[in-house]
């Protein structure tokens, strides 16, 4: 039930943050949406490793070692999330900083007025 | 636990769903980076629930508040160079 | 901004939904495991004896999947040279500097001041105990890189320590780099931990050179994210 | 050994390093980096050696001390150390290559060029499917930094329609991912492998991760952004973009393909067709070079992504096979960026500043052969292995699209080279920067380098072993020398060449090594002609010469195949010399392209993948009635008479060898035609009748022939310029040849060797002639000469002699030809073709007659009252061709007993009887020198007896002519010349309409039309590259899964 | 059979025999034709005492070597054809020199004088010379198109390609001819003969109204006089080879003296009904009748 409802939730998200990337012109509400999509794969991800009725994936006193097999839900998505939290935020800067690039050289945040190359 | 936590998750995913649509309806490019903002904030909950306590922080630290802040000082160096997206 | 309703919002409606087809056929069919996997159950059943770590996420990024951590140091290490590169092509207009929408009052600059250790101190308590609870060098990292925003939104005029972060970075990461390849010499591989003793489970210095590497990764992470705050709040050197 | 963890080591070890540099120790920044790239393209290099000479074992290092799936492995493997090796230098020599922009921008690009290096060697390496994803994003955002390299501000708006897209790859890519985990309980690639997943919802979840990796690879139509990178990237990146990028995101996919199993190979093969094709068809309209280039590269990828869909047939060859192809255009696609980096114009014809330099030349051409696959680069082995095995796996459809693509790319690419060699020069040429040239150089050493390597490692022979090819080659190295030295050594190694292999030789292959080999001396002589060093003749020449000195003695389809490569290369760089030659040059290299791959495909399906397959196998085809046979025999035929030029694929040869120089010209009608001739020969002597639907295609064949021959001389008869004329009329010729083989009957074959042997004399006679007066009038227009005949005798003669021998009017060798057609069509069954070939004979009379009278007969003209004969080495080539058709008037058996008893060992008959000088046979008789006594006495006497009458006859001026009412003006006006035939136009011009180069050009002109409409897509909008982009996968996805599961 | 020296005297006589008929008979034939036409006519040694004219004249020019060598060339092709063809059955002496070649050597030797006479009219540098030489070539390569298909009919008929074979073929009865035997390649052969005579309608290349005399234009004197002697020479040759083929051949004088005069007067007759066709118009016709009966005649055979 709570990850069916998360990753209804992220994928939701992706859908919403995708349309908002593919129909917004100006530049900065484009990666906005990137960044809600983002965060939408990110609550997939993580609720893809949910396993119900376990805990965190930390091993202290009320976890011990021995059962912790039987107790813990699955660190490796959470493991994996953590990475592409970081690298989302990578590319949300680098695509700030193409942004703001591009606005220097247009005076313009319209993503159809970048259009020299085609064809 | 078993009951309440499905319930607080489809709370925090409604109010994630919701903060996204504002963010993508609105006006104002900065009220829609703050609410972008707030879906992460949200999500971070959501992962503490999801029993993901790292997730959790990583997403509020980055996720919700560098990556604001990001838009944001793109955003101001922009409106400063004369640029009205309003 | 209104989003009018355009022929490309209709097809991204369409598309979108046929992709949202996709996502549903996925979630449909998704069952939650009821066992871990055997990935994740040699995860749960050896992190503590091959790594001493007790967070078995911490165990996972630092040193099972420690190629991958440093592969993501590396993106924000090569976002934030990017960042300076796109930013230095573009000299901001004279004059102009700082974020812009919030003033920096002396209220902001005596609080930095006092905030400022704590956070630091706060930040390296998250990256140094990554191995024991929840957090680490990412979030540490962050943590850092705040308070240098906070300093930052405080004196936007003022020039700080860039050789200094630029420095932080680089040796933090060339030392990773040197641990890993340690790991291939003393211990069973490359970024293995265990180059350093394993020491008492559960205590702050154990786990190998988990904290060692994570303190590594939060200086450099801390260090990265100045970095890109940095090159967005202040062109004219780049 | 090093081990391979230490190429990432290094990379991000020096990426870091570079930090704690200060912003202006630049130089040293700039040596580090090459410094580490240096070291990691070494440890991959070494590697590569060890694992390819088996000095190592394929490796998996481990990381973490954890065994997989436990934790990262990445794998050393034959292929990961070679692309490995390829991504290494490819970032070395770009870095030299980008140095002044490096400089520019300071230690951050440099670490950021370290950063990418290592990434892609990641990819190549990993074997974990998430840290594929972390180095994929690493190198996404590289290139993201390194696309700010160019000058070009719209690299910026490029580089952010690139992130835009790889933002959504990257989404896919995640998700594909977790759900892939989620179904395996691994993210370890082999483990994948074990567990091949069907189409279910984990299915779905490889398919996302699928996708997202070919979109990684720019599949058409979904490319928009990466084009936009090629076209104004800095040419040094867009060299590692296609280069090295495409190389190590292809191999990322095929790992993936690999693992997810054979069901999901269609999906590889149709989307690489389908961006082989597309992207293909896309670049016929381009005019920007680097965008051209791009076009290309995805196109190439595709190609290799289609083969990636055939790995379940190709086994131990698929990295081969694969690699072949990938490796090559790795080393040509960088070579060319980093040539378009020298070029200053961004037009595909401002390459023509390149003919400064005939090194860069050269390196265009080697690396335009390279992408074509020609031979001898590995993607010409690679082609061959593939399409054998896609035959033997019944994957013929595949195998059709494979050679569609690259007949495509063969054109735009082509095109390109002869905007570049022929095109004016628009602007004073500033010089090469010599870091820069040196970089090119190093891609086409690499290139030919790789050429030994897949040579040695075929199965096949190494054609850079091959003498005959090395000697041709030789003659680049030998340049310099002037070019009187040059034909010495020409001439020396043809007869050389002749006199050596001569002993080994059957019949046939005789009359053959004599036209071709000794013919080709002969031209030669008037090669004598040139001064000057004449730069780039002499290595093409020889490499036609090598090509047909090595078909004659082929004994594999694969030999048979590489010599006819070879020669249709040398050939089109000799045509391309012409003045004019460009168009002509293209339409022949296309048709000739079309047809080898035609012969390539008939090969392959005849072998049924088994090779080596002997040309004798043939026979066996025949015998054993396969169901395929047929369809062999026509790709064969189609293959070979695109050289004999039979109609209906002969609109490439007027042009190409009416513009082409004086000597080239009977190089490449006297000899290179029979290259056709001699297939045809080894198809009908092997594989015989072939029944398709009930028709038997030697009759096709024999249609065709007539057809060639009728409509080649009616096109002739209309032709103002000589060359022309001459041209058109070897389409008659070789289609009274293509007849007589077809007849399938023991004087036919004899008739077309005749003919073998006469064209070739009096084509070449007649070429050289023409030639030779187009030295001193300057104009190949008849109309414009006229009554050269007292200034010229010798060569006068020459074109009488001709064109006796060649109508067919006794004495001369040309009425044996005609004899032995009569007798040959006696044994035939066939009648009505007879009809049109009857007709051709009096026409060739026509055009014939033309030929001498508007040139040598009628009135002199003014302007050309000086002219004297044509030059000495042009005329000597015409006496010994005089003198040859004369000999072989009177004495035919010469030549042809010998190939009779050859013949008849063939059909089992004897239907010739050699006695004396007399030929007879079953209908009729022939003596040739009865006839010539007999013409000779009464001509003499006729002679003597108007001598005796008329001896005192007085010669007089031009114009006194015996004129009705009016007095003759000038010679121009006198001179009927133009438009001789009028009458004939009347009557028969009808059917001479262009119908043919109408339908060729149909062909082109949809084809043009369709890629300009298609591109019209690629708006430049990045937000509509997104949206195709997402279209692309949900299309995709409809088809592939049907959306159901 | 080999060559023997009494050939030649044997070839000789021939020759002789054969141009004093030639002579004789075209002077009949016009002589007729005037008759016909309510005219007296030419007396019938007109052609003797037109060759005795030319040969005295003393104005000689020349326009060169090839000029010079047209009406050799010309008369060469008629003398050549006429001794490659055996000319009475069955007789040693008339066999000429016809072991040299079968048919298809006199089918190409046609060739040889219009090709010599071409390039000598050509070098005069006269253009009336070259549009006749044009004019004839387009119409021949159209005329002889019957001929060729009816010979390869007859030679599929009689599967041989020697001539005297073919004659012998013949022998017997008069419905043994080629006339009878095949009339479709009869009568498509005949469209040949008649389009080759150079007369109406066919007779364009001659022209006398628009051109003076189309290519002989320039020549004069002995040049003449030896085209004129191949004009009665050629003819009768190549009604020999008609003869040969279709009608039986010649087993004495009389019978070719007579068969070669009732097959000229066919192009004679013919000639006189039709008035003259342009050069275009003869292709039309040749490919519009002459083409679709040769067709019918190889395939039926």
């Amino acid at each position: 039930m709570l990850p069916t409802i998360a990753m209804a939730t992220g994928f939701a998200l992706i859908l919403m943050g995708l349309y908002g990337a593919l129909t917004h012109r100006n530049i900065l509400r484009m990666i906005l949406g990137f960044t809600i999509a983002s965060t939408g794969v990110n609550v997939v991800l993580v609720s893809v490793g949910y396993m119900p009725g376990r805990t965190a994936p930390i091993m202290d006193s009320a976890v011990p070692v021995a059962d912790a097999a039987a107790r813990v839900i699955d660190p490796v998505p959470q493991a994996l999330v953590l990475t592409a939290i970081v690298i989302g935020l990578g590319v949300t800067a680098l695509m700030l900083a193409y942004a703001y690039r591009l606005f220097r050289i247009r005076h313009s945040l319209d993503i159809s007025k970048f259009t020299e190359l085609k064809w | 636990m078993t009951l309440l936590a499905p319930l607080a998750a489809a709370g925090f995913g409604l109010a994630m769903i919701g903060a996204a649509l504002m963010a993508l309806r609105a006006r104002s490019t900065a009220v829609a980076v703050l609410a972008a903002g707030l879906v992460s904030l949200f999500a971070s909950v959501l992962f503490l629930i999801l029993a993901a306590p790292d997730v959790a922080m990583t997403e509020a630290a980055i996720g919700s508040g560098l990556t604001t802040f990001l838009f944001f000082y793109v955003l101001g160096r922009i409106r400063r160079e004369g640029y009205d997206d309003d | 901004m209104t989003t009018k309703f355009t022929t490309r919002s209709f097809v991204a409606l369409v598309l979108l939904a046929l992709l949202g087809v996709a996502f549903w056929t996925l979630a449909a069919g998704y069952t939650p495991d009821a066992e871990l996997n055997r990935t994740a159950a040699y995860y749960a059943e050896n992190t503590a004896r091959e790594t001493g770590a007790q967070n078995i996420v911490t165990a996972i990024i630092v040193t099972y999947r420690g190629l991958d951590t440093l592969g993501e140091v590396t993106v924000l290490f090569l976002t934030a040279a990017i960042v300076a590169l796109v930013l230095g092509q573009s000299k901001a207009p004279r004059g102009g500097s700082g974020s812009g929408f919030l003033p920096s009052g002396e209220l902001l600059q005596t609080g930095t001041k006092m905030l400022l250790p704590i956070i630091m101190l706060f930040g390296a308590y998250v990256f140094v105990n990554g191995h024991l609870t929840p957090g680490g060098g990412f979030q540490g990292g962050a943590i850092l890189a705040s308070g240098i925003l906070l300093l930052l939104l405080a004196e936007p005029k003022r020039r700080f320590g860039h050789a200094l972060i630029s420095r932080v970075e680089s040796v933090s990461g060339l030392v990773y780099v040197l641990i890993g390849i340690a790991g291939i010499v003393l211990a069973g591989g490359f970024l293995d931990n265990r180059i350093l003793p394993l020491g008492t489970f559960g205590a702050l210095l154990s786990a190998g050179a988990i904290p060692l590497i994570y303190t590594l990764i939060g200086l450099k992470v801390g260090a990265e994210f100045s970095s890109i705050l940095e090159s967005l709040e202040e062109t004219e050197d780049a | 050994m090093v081990s391979a963890i230490f190429i990432i080591a290094a990379g991000l070890g020096a990426a870091f390093l570079l930090g704690l540099l200060k912003e202006d120790q630049k130089a040293s920044a700039f040596a580090i980096t090459v410094a580490a790239l240096g070291f990691m393209s070494w440890v991959a290099y070494d590697w590569a050696v060890a694992l390819t000479t088996g000095r190592a074992a394929p490796v998996d290092i481990l990381t973490a001390g954890a065994e997989p799936p436990f934790a990262i492995n990445l794998r050393m493997g034959v292929a990961e150390a070679w692309l490995a090796t390829v991504i290494g230098v490819t970032g070395l020599v770009s870095a030299f290559y980008l140095r002044p922009a490096l400089m520019r921008l300071g230690r951050r690009a440099m670490a950021v060029l370290l950063v990418m290096t290592m990434a892609l060697t990641g990819l190549v390496l990993t074997r974990d499917i998430f840290n594929l994803f972390v180095f994929f994003e690493l190198v996404v955002i590289a290139t993201g930094g390194l696309v700010l390299l160019s000058d070009d501000e719209r690299a910026v708006a490029a580089g952010f329609k690139y992130l835009v897209v790889s933002q959504i790859i990257s989404l896919l890519l995640l998700i594909g991912i977790i759900f892939t985990y989620h179904a395996n309980g691994s993210l370890n690639i082999d483990d994948i492998a074990a567990t091949p997943m069907m189409f279910t919802g984990a299915g779905l979840a490889i398919f996302l991760v699928l996708i997202a990796l070919m979109l990684e690879l720019k599949p058409f139509p979904a490319n928009g952004w990466a084009l936009d990178i090629y076209e104004a990237a800095h040419p040094g990146f867009a060299a590692i973009f296609s280069a090295a990028s495409g190389t190590a995101a292809l191999y990322a996919a095929d790992k993936i393909f690999a693992a997810a199993g054979p069901d999901w190979l269609p999906l590889a093969t149709v989307l690489g067709l389908l961006s082989f094709l597309g992207s293909g068809v896309l670049a016929l309209k381009q005019t920007n070079d680097r965008r051209l280039l791009g076009y290309s590269s995805i196109g190439q990828i595709g190609f290799v992504l289609a083969v990636v869909g055939q790995r379940d047939i190709l086994g131990e060859s698929y990295l081969y096979i694969a690699g072949g192809i990938l490796i090559t255009h790795a080393v040509a696609k960088a070579g060319l960026y980093w040539l378009s980096g020298l070029v200053k114009g961004r037009g595909l014809d401002d390459w023509a500043v390149l003919r400064a330099n005939p090194l860069l030349v050269f390196a265009f051409a080697s690396f335009v052969a390279m992408l074509v696959g020609l031979p001898p680069f590995p993607g010409f082995y690679a082609k061959w292995d593939l399409m054998h095995a896609l035959a033997g796996s019944d994957r013929l459809v595949v195998l059709g699209l494979i050679l569609l693509g690259a007949l495509i790319e063969a054109g735009y690419m082509f095109r390109w080279f002869g905007y570049a060699l022929k095109r004016e020069v628009r602007e004073a040429f500033p010089g090469f920067a010599t870091d820069k040239t040196a970089v090119v150089l190093v891609a086409l050493a690499a290139g030919w380098a790789l050429g030994f390597v897949w040579g040695a490692a075929s199965a096949n022979p190494n054609l850079l072993t091959a003498l005959p090819i090395l000697f041709a080659l030789a003659f680049l190295v030998l340049e310099p020398l002037p070019a009187w030295a040059k034909n010495i050594l020409a001439i020396a190694g043809l007869v050389g060449w002749f006199v050596w292999r001569y002993p080994g030789y059957d019949p046939l292959q005789m009359i053959f090594a004599v036209v071709m080999i000794l013919g080709g001396a002969v031209i030669l002589l008037a090669s004598f002609y040139e001064k000057g060093r004449r730069i780039g003749f002499y290595p093409p020449t020889m490499l036609m010469y090598a090509g047909l000195a090595l078909l004659i003695e082929a004994q594999t389809s694969f030999e048979f195949f590489a010599a006819w490569e070879v020669l249709t290369i040398g050939s089109y760089f000799l045509i391309l010399r012409g003045r004019m030659g460009e168009p002509h040059a293209l339409s022949y290299i296309l048709f000739s392209l079309g047809g080898a791959f035609a012969i390539l495909a008939g090969f392959a399906v005849a072998s049924m993948g088994v090779q080596p397959f002997a040309l004798d196998n043939l026979k066996a085809l025949a015998e054993a009635a396969v169901p395929s046979a047929p369809w062999v025999f026509v790709l064969l035929a189609v293959g070979f008479m695109t050289k004999t030029a039979s109609i209906g694929l002969h609109i490439w040869l007027p042009g190409a060898h009416a513009e082409a120089e004086t000597d080239v010209s009977p190089m490449v009608s006297g000899i290179l035609l029979k290259a056709g001739l001699f297939g045809l020969f080894i198809l009908l002597m092997n594989m015989g009748h072939q029944h398709l639907w009930g028709v038997d295609l030697t009759e096709v064949l024999v249609w065709i022939g007539a057809l060639s021959a009728f409509l080649g001389a009616l096109m002739a008869i209309f032709q103002e310029d000589a060359k022309r004329l001459l041209a058109y009329s070897s389409i008659s010729q070789l289609g009274y040849a293509l007849f007589g083989l077809a007849l399938m009957n023991h004087v036919g074959w004899l008739l077309a060797m005749m003919f073998v042997i006469n064209h070739y004399i009096y084509k070449s006679m007649l070429f050289l002639a023409v030639g030779g007066v187009y030295k001193r009038t300057h104009t190949k227009l008849m109309y414009k000469m006229g009554g050269l005949i007292t200034l010229m005798p010798f060569t006068f003669v020459s074109v009488l002699v001709g064109i006796i021998a060649m109508s067919g009017v006794p004495p001369l060798s040309g009425f044996g030809g005609r004899w032995l057609f009569y007798n040959a069509i006696m044994a035939s069954d066939l009648r009505l073709p007879m009809v049109l070939i009857f007709m051709s004979g009096p026409i060739a009379f026509l055009y014939l007659f033309r030929l001498i009278h508007t040139i040598f007969l009628g009135q002199l003209k003014d302007e050309h009252r000086r002219l004297k004969e044509a030059p000495f080495w042009l005329v000597v080539p015409q006496m010994i061709f005089v003198l040859a058709l004369l000999a072989f008037a009177v004495l035919p058996g010469m030549a042809l007993q010998k190939v009779d008893g050859y013949i008849g060992s063939f059909f089992g008959d004897e239907p010739l009887i050699w006695s004396g000088r007399a030929i007879t046979s079953t209908f009729g008789h022939w003596n040739p020198v009865a006839i010539m006594g007999v013409i000779g006495v009464v001509f003499v006497t006729v002679l003597a007896l108007l001598l005796w009458m008329n001896h005192n006859a007085q010669k007089v001026k031009q114009f006194n002519i015996v004129f009705s009412a009016e007095r003759p003006f000038k010679p121009q006006t006198t001179h009927f010349a133009w438009n001789f035939f009028a009458p004939y136009r009347k009557a028969m011009g009808f059917l001479v309409m262009p119908l043919v180069t109408t339908f060729w050009g149909a062909i082109t002109d949809s084809l043009h039309s369709t890629a300009d409409f298609t591109r019209r897509f690629y708006t430049g909008n990045g937000q509509t590259y997104a949206v195709q982009v997402l279209f692309f996968v949900v299309a995709t996805y409809l088809i592939a899964m049907g959306g159901a599961s | 059979m080999t060559f023997e020296w009494i050939h030649i005297a044997y070839a000789a006589l021939t020759l002789f025999i054969v141009i004093n008929y030639g002579m004789i008979m075209t002077a009949l034939v016009r002589k007729i034709g005037a008759r016909v036409g309510g005219r007296y006519g030419i007396p019938i040694w007109q052609n003797y005492i037109d060759l005795a004219k030319n040969i005295a004249l003393r104005s000689k020019i020349t326009h060169g070597v090839m000029y010079y060598l047209g009406p050799v060339f010309r008369l060469t092709g008629g003398v050549g054809l006429l001794l490659f063809v055996p000319t009475i059955y069955g007789s040693v002496m008339f066999q000429n020199f016809s072991y040299a070649g079968d048919l298809i050597l006199a089918l190409y030797f046609v060739f040889f004088g219009t090709l010599g006479m071409a390039l000598g009219a050509g070098e005069s540098g006269h253009p009336h010379s070259a549009i006749g030489v044009s004019r004839g070539l387009a119409q021949v390569t159209a005329a002889e198109l019957p001929l060729a298909l009816g010979v390869y009919a007859i030679s599929l008929q009689y599967q041989t390609l020697n001539i005297t074979e073919i004659v012998a073929a013949q022998q017997g009865s008069i419905f043994n001819w080629t006339l009878f035997t095949n009339p479709l390649t009869t009568i498509a052969a005949m469209f040949a003969f008649v389009g080759t005579m150079m007369r109406s309608p066919f007779d364009v290349v001659l022209a006398p109204q628009e051109i003076p005399i189309g290519p002989p234009t320039e020549y004069h004197s002995a040049y003449l006089a030896l085209m004129q002697t191949n004009r009665v020479l050629f003819p009768v040759a190549k009604v020999v080879i008609y003869m040969n083929l279709f009608f039986g051949g010649a087993t004495n004088w009389a019978e070719f003296a007579i068969k070669v005069f009732a097959i000229y007067m066919v192009s004679v007759l013919i000639g006189v009904v039709y008035p003259r066709f342009r050069v275009e118009q003869s292709i039309r016709f040749f490919l519009k009748w002459g083409l679709p009966v040769g067709i019918l005649a190889i395939l039926t055979v």
